[in-house]
């Protein structure tokens, strides 16, 4: 299972990988959602996938899954979308300022 | 157990979220604010002191009761505690630059609360001993690192702050794959667990991999060659005191945690990985004063400045001795204290004049000489001129890179600081020497006093830190000792 | 038995999604898609039900209901969006 | 005020099937809940909400399960069937309903069963435009309306 | 027994649920497909969560309130949903199928349009 | 461990210079000099009292700690060699400042900053050459650099002070540095910076294999302080400075600090042929090259400055030869050579000294000093014609002023130098009495065209702007001073020669003269008929000679394409003038402003050290047990995942794009349950409707998705990088997994699930964990969202347009 | 012919349960899946619900609040669980628990970890209706 999930995480962050190195705002920001997609599914398979029960002790199951990946996760979870929603608005803030999502005339000049 | 150690990044947080209610009282902020960066640093004092007295020369507390390595623990160790010291230093500082130079729409719309929130999280990353906890405030710090540089929304700052916040994503990104392989191979978090398990693992190609990752990560943050791109432009659009503080924090952050955790759980391969720091070093050195010495913008100037020394804060750790880790402290210690009072000295002068570019500015030493000599005095000891702070750090990284045979680093130091030495001078004999120009003077006389009121301490402990160095390294010899001495921390943390 | 009814409950389902990605690349029309991610929303209630009973546990019943909560949400603010640009209007009077 | 007390027992019945565990306690709690909700949400009531037609409203139901039933096996019909041969339309069906969640109802009603999607209300609501799958005619997609659903409804709130 | 009563209630469900999916592909427009959807999937969410509800009060002799919640909730909520996307669709100007036999709301749009309220 | 009265002579010019600044704006009627002139006299007699002990032999030592970690400390060490040059240092001081107060206008200069430079430049020098440990000697070594660049700049308004005082840093900071690495070595050798101690270790530091490179380091410190070629070029440009600095900085005393660390590490480096070569050669070529260029200048102060440069050479040349003299056991070319530099450097500053202040008394009384436009002089300041004919005939070697007797001890030494018998001495020896022959005729011929030009021959007044008198008395009074020392010198040399300049050779004794207890050092005006009686002779009618014909061969220099500048500033002007460019293009070419380069690059690194690391130590493992259970529908979901993550990057729409993002969301949450973790499914879920909100409500705001028109050859290296981040990432989780499941380290998950209900009161574990357990993450995530969204509003509602900054308060 | 009757009618419906269901996610989230962040988005959901169904000004009437206050309020509350500890002598964040037996709602299990994710809940609802009020009113 592992290894299939692994597989999955690579394109995951090929895409990501892929959509941050386009010169269009808003791709660069579906980029970093999917970027952190791939994180959070990395963290999981890390802990090991699918031993034993969820980790609720109310079930009284044999053994159970370790927690401590799922709570990271929850954490980072978090974070990014507090990260996403940041940056989306500075994402049209920056179009809007500008008038252009193209970041090839977002470079500005060297000896500004 | 000591919940002092919970105080420097508690402290800042509760005032940022009390702030939240303030906003529209500008006066109150203030007040409140600055009491709360007066009582920080207090308190940082007495915190260091009580590391230095310790039994251990270590405190640390294990938050929520949970033994380590299960539950968080935070960790006031030498090098932790010196770093919170300066931070709340540079805070204080910065605090009351801000007071004189922000504008009143920033402090409506948060300043404060960012700036205390953004300390808040500086403080966590040094004291934390738990690896993902470290990402949590490494977050923080970002979050309102974000924040702050777009603070203001100009149009410059808006494109240069995507590009910053795009970058550190995809670092934070790979912090957390790093953290995630760490976790599948030794099952910890815990920093000195890992230290611990690491130690005993023989396969050490992945780890040292992993190592890269981390190094990867932290270099982005701490703006290593050639992951510091980003942060020229960025840095160059908040005011002053928000570059200063980004200058003299946010980079050291990365840095902090490079030493802390090559020190600690990468220690294994140094040859190898220490290498490539070494060689990272001295890159980022060079491509640092270059940018410096292309630009004729004074701020610009500075910026890559942070670069290029950052070169020199990290070959202690790439040289990978204890002496020559003392120096990267030390010089960390020094140029946060520099390299504040060279951005606010440079927000005062463009403040002055309305222009950044050195090329349009001439003979200010004239009616400004104190404001003149403080710029010399920084430069010069940025440069490493004796007796100031930076000779010092870059003399004791020099000593003990030749001590450990790494000529190549030294000679690239020394050159590096030729430069470095051509590009200050650059500034000072086009600003403050050379003939005057017609630019009318946009600040009175007090309130250029005023704002070197914030720069004169600064340059003090510069001057301080270069007269009286011995009790500074005796200080940084013993972190670098205990450093050097994971084993001693690991005993501390998980007895 | 109910293992294995369960298993080929998840293959059709599986195969449903597969449909659903179909859809919601082809389009033509946003609401092709909109629909294509409602079904899916649905079809993942499905497919929870199928794993609870896999794993023996109820411990997903929450996110069966949350599911059912959100593709809902997400269907009203995808509509509102393709019918006018704006999902939350400032003032409809 | 009476509408209030029902909704609130109804959000005591929620909670207590959120919980898994019908308890008075639960009930309670649920209870508590629902009057903290109708507190914040004080000035946004204003529908009709009466329930006490039980029997209308099972008729109601089971009259709809049927209905949906067969609709349901319409549609499998139809989207199975080798050749599409499905005559779609948008039909306009005048209804007699007044109140919004009668309206409402018949439209949920509508829209669950036989190929059909009620799909806009004209401003003032007296008319309902129905999508429909297959349409024979639109004289008999309003007629099994009419004696299906928009019956039992007035049935059942009047 | 039981579990045979289950299995079919899951069995159905999924197959309306594929069914569903079916019908997006298959119909030819967005209206068509939103209506066959709407129904299917909700006819579908019924099958397996009685299924799974049952399931639970047999296998493990647990009422569960939140599946039949989730029914309700379904229930209530996709029939909203279904209009929302065909009424913004007709509003976003999706073409209605060109083999469609009538659009009695196109003419009373029509009408309105021409009769302005005031 | 306290201060003694060595260390308070050494900082109080430092704590003086800071009241400077008091005077001269309290009390503006009286110039600042006058006060400053207390300090120097004061240091100066409290200097003379040492010198009956050091002539006893003796060496003073104060100790006192300063970095001790470190190994700085700061001791003093005072012998005869550092009592000469303190005595210099203190003596000069006060002629110079005396002059000073003559030379600059109280009511026109700055005289504050003057002489705090001043002031700074006397303690440091004091410093320099007091000091016991070498690091100590650094710090105020650099701190010599700095006063002197700041004094070059003085008048920083002028262009050229500016270029100067540039000029004089970097090339003398990078000599700095340089040092610092050889002491640096040096410390690592011998384990400390006390030269005593460095001394006693010679024997180890000789053996060390780094024993060329820490000579060479320490000399390029000693070269580019003393003007030795090719570091010389700042000298003749550190000219900018007002003549008093002149005179003390760039003649007396400044340049002669790298004499000084040539003779104080002599003991520890002259075993060696290399540092006999080095030293004396560069100092030979010195000597020529300074003279001959000193002939071509027609600014009377770049005269004396080849003419530093020149005699500095010389006095480098004959302590080369004096060290390796005295190791090869030539104890009387050692005396000669050492005696003669020692002397000479004394004599050097008298009357260049003097020369420096005539230099600036007819620049002071004409405005200019351009030999060209003097001539004829002589009657209008008689009183400076005279003290110039004396400076100069004894910078000349005529007797019989002092400059004759070192200059022939010089010529005598070079002559002795043939007598050496190894370090292939005997074939090439020949060049030293050479050389030392031929830029004596140059010196002489400056000599003369100095001071002939200017008070002889035509008087030009057209040429002046203003009409010369003689000078006033108080700036007449230093360079008298100076030229009786001259002629006492002349007459009487044994006067120094018990009491200054044998301690210094003393202290100069290298190690190889082990069986000599003492040196007698006699100097007399005549030595009979020696070989370099006759050299000086020749020398006169030669230069005579050739002084005569000077318009006639000094094309020579257009030939040699030496009449505009240096050769040797084209060098460092192109470097300077170049470093700005390369800058700019070094930083340019990758600093493109465009974001996806600034990813490429850190992808780049990313990968390339990954596969490197991965390469060197390998560790990339793989356990395949398990594909085979994976259930079919679980390929089918991935499968689709990963397709419509795919698909991403290929959309044109960017509803469809958002569509489709949302649908990974929703079968990521889907894995998760899958992988029985509810409380993820369930985040998941939420988060990704709301994130698809906030696109929503966002796309308001911006533009449609474009196609983007890039060339192939841009995309199909983000595909590369792309490819090489996704296969990275699934390589080192494959082998992580691999390396855990063989290695198992218990996690500590485990402490979780076992105390969560019983110690922490909950039985959903993940959450425990988020608000017990590790309840510090999620206070601080929370604080993120709190930023996040105080943050979003202030972007929103807080538009500055960039003035609000300046001047707001 | 946009006339939303269904669609506000069913919402009302709607958010009443989607809100309760966020209480209760909040309140069990200690033993069963939920917790302050997961309740607090549910919150939010219905909260954003409302203002997809309706309109920004309508809902502003209903819900009163002013959000900033919210994320200071939770984040106060949050460290005031973990300042609590440390005033009674135990390390910052240390939490407690104990069971109750109250009238009427017998055996209750009060833990101050829930006074923190009540915090938590505060802060997640407060920052992310206000992200989206504030996104929403953005029209310049
Ligand atoms: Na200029
Ligand atoms: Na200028």
């Amino acid at each position: 299972m592992e290894i299939l999930i692994a597989l999955l995480i690579g394109v995951l962050f090929s895409v990501a990988t892929y959509l941050l190195l386009t010169k269009s705002l808003l791709r660069i920001v579906l980029g970093t959602v999917l970027l952190s997609h791939g994180a959070h599914l990395l963290i999981l398979t890390m802990g090991g996938l699918g031993q034993g029960a969820a980790p609720l002790l109310g079930q009284e199951a044999g053994s159970y899954t370790d927690p401590l990946p799922q709570a990271l996760i929850l954490t980072a979870i978090v974070i990014s979308f507090g990260m996403t929603a940041l940056l989306l608005v500075l994402t049209y803030r920056t179009y809007k300022a500008h008038q252009t999502d193209d970041l090839d005339q977002l470079r500005g000049r060297l000896d500004e | 157990m000591s919940n002092l150690l919970v105080v420097p990044f508690l402290l800042p947080m509760v005032v940022g979220a009390v702030l939240i209610f303030f906003a529209k009282h500008h006066r109150l902020q203030r007040i409140i604010a600055g009491l709360t960066g007066i009582a920080l640093f207090v308190f940082s004092i007495y915190l260091t002191y009580r590391v230095y007295q310790s039994p251990e020369q270590m405190i640390h507390l294990e938050v929520g009761d949970w033994r380590a390595p299960f539950g968080i623990v935070l960790v006031g160790d030498m090098l932790s505690i010196l770093m919170v010291l300066m931070a709340s230093f540079v805070g204080l500082v910065c605090l009351f630059y801000g007071f004189k130079t922000i504008h009143i729409e920033r402090e409506r719309y948060y300043f404060y609360s960012f700036f205390f929130f953004l300390l808040t999280g500086v403080n966590g990353a040094f004291l934390t001993g738990d690896l993902f906890n470290l990402f949590v405030f490494f977050e923080v710090t970002l979050i309102s690192s974000y924040v702050l540089i777009s603070h203001g929304g100009k149009k410059f700052q808006l494109r240069e702050s995507f590009k910053y916040v795009v970058m550190n994503m995809v670092a934070s990104a790979f912090f957390l794959v790093a953290v995630a392989y760490l976790y599948a191979i030794t099952g910890t978090l815990n920093m000195a667990d890992l230290g611990d398990r690491v130690a005993m693992l023989d396969q050490q190609g992945i780890i040292n991999v992993i190592a890269i990752i981390f190094l990867f990560v932290f270099g982005a943050k701490g703006a290593l060659f050639p992951l510091y791109y980003w942060l020229p432009k960025s840095y160059y659009g908040p005011p002053a005191v928000i570059t200063a503080l980004f200058g003299a924090l946010l980079t050291k952050v990365g840095l902090y945690s490079l030493i802390r955790t090559f020190t600690l759980i990468f220690n294994q391969n140094p040859a190898f990985t220490h290498t490539i720091i070494l060689v990272l070093a001295g890159a980022t050195m060079i491509f640092g004063v270059l940018g410096a010495l292309s630009k004729f913008d004074i701020k610009s100037i500075i910026i890559y400045q942070i670069i290029s020394q950052v070169g020199f804060m990290i070959m202690g750790l790439g040289v990978f001795s204890a002496d020559a880790i003392a120096g990267s402290i030390y010089y960390i210690t020094h140029d946060m204290v520099v390299k504040v009072a060279l951005f606010f000295i440079a927000g005062i002068i463009i403040q002055l004049t309305g222009t950044a570019d050195i090329r349009k500015m001439g003979g200010l030493l004239k009616k400004y000489p104190l404001l003149g000599w403080s710029f010399f005095i920084a430069a010069m000891s940025l440069v490493g001129i004796p007796p100031l702070s930076g000779f010092f750090g870059k003399f004791s990284l020099i000593v003990s890179s030749v001590g450990e045979g790494q000529y190549v680093i030294v000679g690239v130091a020394l050159v590096v600081s030729l430069l470095n030495l051509f590009s200050m001078l650059r500034i000072f004999m086009n600003v403050f020497w050379g003939e005057e120009t017609d630019i009318t003077f946009a600040l009175s006389n007090e309130q250029v006093n005023g704002l070197l009121r914030t720069v004169i301490p600064l340059i003090a402990v510069t001057i301080a830190l270069g007269l009286g160095a011995e009790p500074a390294f005796q200080y940084v010899s013993a972190a670098a000792d205990q450093l050097m001495n994971p084993t001693h921390y690991i005993d501390v943390i998980l007895p | 038995m109910l293992h294995s009814v369960a298993f080929i409950v998840m293959c059709i389902l599986a195969i449903a999604i597969a449909l659903c990605l179909f859809r919601m690349v082809k389009g033509p029309s946003m609401f092709d898609r909109i629909v294509a991610l409602d079904l899916l929303g649905i079809t993942l209630i499905g497919f929870v039900g199928m794993l609870m009973i896999v794993q023996q546990t109820l411990v997903y019943v929450e996110v069966i209901l949350v599911l059912g909560i959100l593709s809902f949400v997400g269907t009203v603010a995808l509509s509102k969006y393709m019918e006018g640009g704006v999902v939350i209007e400032r003032d409809r009077d | 005020m009476p509408i209030q007390i029902l909704l609130n027992l109804s959000i005591a019945i929620i909670w207590m099937l959120l919980s898994s565990h019908f308890s008075f306690s639960t009930f309670l709690v649920g209870y508590v809940i629902g009057l903290a909700l109708l507190y914040l949400f004080k000035s946004f009531l204003k529908f009709d909400l009466y329930f006490t037609k039980i029997i209308a409203f099972v008729k109601l139901i089971l009259v709809f399960i049927k209905e949906m039933i067969i609709a349901n096996l319409n549609v499998a019909k139809i989207v199975l069937s080798p050749k599409l041969k499905a005559k779609p339309g948008i039909v306009a069906y005048p209804t007699e309903l007044n109140s919004a969640l009668q309206v409402t109802l018949l439209s949920s009603l509508i829209t669950l069963t036989p190929g059909t999607l009620v799909m806009a209300f004209s401003d003032d609501r007296k008319t309902l435009y129905v999508h429909t799958i297959d349409i024979d005619s639109k004289e008999k997609v309003i007629e099994s309306i009419k004696t299906t659903f928009e019956k039992g409804i007035l049935e059942v709130t009047d | 027994m039981s579990e045979i009563v289950i299995s079919i209630f899951l069995l159905i469900g999924a197959i309306f649920m594929l069914l569903g999916a079916i019908a997006i592909i298959r119909l030819p427009d967005a209206y068509t497909r939103i209506n066959a959807a709407t129904k299917a999937s909700t006819f579908g969410v019924i099958g397996t969560m009685i299924g799974l509800f049952l399931y639970f009060s047999y296998a493990h002799d647990v009422i569960s309130g939140k599946v039949l919640l989730t029914i309700v909730f379904v229930f209530i909520t996709a029939p909203v949903g279904g209009f929302m996307m065909a009424r913004s669709a007709y509003h976003a100007g999706v073409r209605i199928w060109d083999k469609s036999v009538r659009d009695d709301l196109k003419e009373d749009l029509k009408q309105k349009i021409n009769k302005p309220e005031h | 461990m306290l201060l003694s009265l060595l260390h308070i002579a050494i900082i109080a010019p430092f704590l003086f210079a800071l009241v400077i600044p008091f005077f001269y704006k309290k009390i503006p009627s009286i110039h600042t000099g006058w006060f400053v002139l207390i300090l120097p006299t004061v240091i100066f007699i409290y200097l003379l009292t040492f010198i009956p002990t050091i002539s006893r032999g003796e060496t003073v030592t104060q100790l006192l700690p300063w970095v001790p970690s470190l190994g700085i400390n700061f001791d003093i060490h005072l012998d005869g060699l550092a009592l000469l040059f303190s005595l210099l240092i203190s003596g000069i001081g006060v002629l110079v400042i005396l002059y000073s107060i003559y030379y600059l206008d109280k009511n026109k200069e700055s005289l504050h900053n003057f002489y705090f430079y001043l002031m700074m430049f006397m303690g440091a020098m004091l410093g320099v050459v007091l000091s016991g440990n070498l690091m100590v000697l650094y710090v105020f070594w650099e701190l010599t650099s700095l006063s002197s660049a700041l004094l070059i700049g003085y008048w920083y308004d002028r262009e050229k002070s500016r270029y100067g005082s540039l000029k004089s840093m970097l090339v003398t900071v990078s000599g700095g540095f340089s040092m610092l690495a050889g002491f640096s070595l040096l410390y690592v050798i011998t384990g400390t910076f006390t030269i005593t101690e460095i001394i006693a270790q010679v024997d180890t530091v000789a053996a060390s294999g780094l024993f060329i490179p820490t000579m060479i380091l320490v000399l390029l410190g000693a070269f580019t302080k003393s003007a030795q070629f090719p570091f010389h070029i700042w000298l003749p440009d550190a000219m900018e400075a007002p003549t008093p600095v002149s005179a003390y900085l760039h003649s007396a005393t400044m340049v002669k600090a790298g004499i000084y660390l040539v003779a104080r590490l002599s003991p520890v480096f002259s075993g060696s042929s290399e540092w006999f070569w080095i030293v004396s050669g560069f100092g030979l070529f010195t000597l020529l090259w300074g003279s001959f260029n000193a002939v071509r200048q027609t600014d009377l102060k770049s005269i004396l400055a080849y003419s530093t440069i020149s005699q500095l050479g010389m006095i480098m040349s004959m302590l080369g030869l004096g060290s390796a003299a005295a190791f090869y056991g030539y104890e009387a070319g050692y005396t000669a050579a050492t005696v003669a530099a020692v002397f000479h450097l004394i004599n050097h500053s008298t009357f260049k000294g003097s020369l420096f202040m005539v230099a600036g008394i007819v620049d002071h009384e004409t405005g200019t000093r351009d030999i060209r436009k003097l001539g004829g002089l002589m009657t209008f300041m008689p009183i400076t014609f005279t003290i110039s004919i004396i400076g100069a005939f004894s910078m000349a070697g005529i007797y019989p002023f002092n400059g004759f007797l070192s200059k022939e001890m010089f010529l005598e030494s070079m002559v002795e130098a043939t007598h050496i018998t190894s370090l292939n001495m005997a074939s090439l020896g020949f060049i030293f009495p050479l050389v030392a022959w031929i830029a004596s005729v140059f010196t002489f011929i400056y000599s003369m065209i100095l001071v002939f030009k200017t008070f002889t021959g035509n008087y030009q007044p057209e040429k002046l702007d203003k009409k010369p008198h003689e000078a006033p008395i108080g700036m007449l009074i230093p360079p008298i001073i100076l030229v009786g020392l001259v002629v006492i010198f002349g007459f009487f040399p044994n006067i120094l020669a018990h009491s200054i300049i044998e301690p210094a050779v003393q202290s100069i004794y290298p190690y190889g003269l082990t069986g000599v207890e003492h040196f007698d050092v006699h100097i007399s005006p005549w030595h009979g008929f020696t070989p370099a009686l006759f050299m000086t002779v020749s020398i006169v009618a030669v230069g005579v000679l050739m002084y005569l014909t000077l318009t006639k061969w000094q094309k020579i220099y257009t030939f040699l394409r030496l009449h505009q500048k240096d050769p040797v500033n084209y060098i460092y002007d192109g470097i300077v003038k170049r470093v700005v460019p390369v800058a700019k293009r070094v930083t340019k070419v990758p600093e493109t402003g465009l974001l996806r380069d600034y990813l490429a690059y850190m992808y780049i690194f990313l990968i390339v050290a990954v596969v490197f690391t991965l390469y060197h130590f390998g560790g990339f493992a793989i356990e395949t047990a398990n594909v085979a259970e994976i259930p079919i529908y679980v390929w089918v979901i991935v499968a689709v995942i990963a397709a419509a993550a795919l698909l991403i990057p290929f959309l044109k729409n960017r509803v469809t794009a958002i569509i489709a993002t949302s649908f990974v969301g929703f079968l990521v949450a889907l894995l998760f349950v899958m992988f029985r973790a509810p409380d993820l499914a369930l985040t998941q879920l939420l988060v990704e409707t709301v994130t698809t909100a906030l696109f929503l409500l966002c796309f308001y705001h911006l533009p449609e998705l474009r196609n983007e028109k890039s060339k192939p050859t841009f995309k199909w290296t983000n595909v590369i990088i792309s490819i090489g981040v996704g296969v990275l990432v699934t390589t080192m989780a494959l082998s992580s997994l691999a390396l855990k499941s063989k290695k198992g380290f218990e996690s500590i998950a485990n402490y979780f699930l076992e105390n969560a209900h019983d110690f922490a009161g909950g039985d959903n574990v993940v959450n425990v964990i988020l608000v017990d357990f590790r309840g510090m993450d999620t206070m601080f995530e929370i604080l993120v969202l709190g930023i996040a969204a105080l943050g979003i509003v202030a972007l929103i509602k807080l538009k500055l347009n960039g003035k609000e900054d300046i001047n707001e308060k | 012919m946009k006339n939303n009757v269904s669609l506000h009618t069913m919402t009302r419906i709607a958010v009443f349960i989607i809100l309760s269901f966020a209480i209760y996610l909040l309140l069990a989230g200690h033993n069963n899946p939920g917790g302050g962040f997961i309740g607090a988005l549910m919150t939010a959901s219905a909260v954003v619900l409302l203002y997809i169904s309706f309109d920004l000004k309508t809902i502003k009437n209903v819900l009163e609040f002013y959000f900033p206050y919210f994320i200071g309020t939770g984040l106060i509350i949050a460290i005031g669980t973990g300042i609590s500890s440390m005033i009674f002598g135990y390390p910052f964040l240390t939490q407690f628990f104990t069971h109750a037996h109250l009238p009427i709602l017998g055996d209750v299990e009060l833990t101050t970890a829930l006074v923190f994710d009540i915090g938590v809940y505060i802060v997640v609802v407060g920052v992310t209706l206000l992200i989206i009020t504030t996104i929403a009113e953005d029209d310049v």
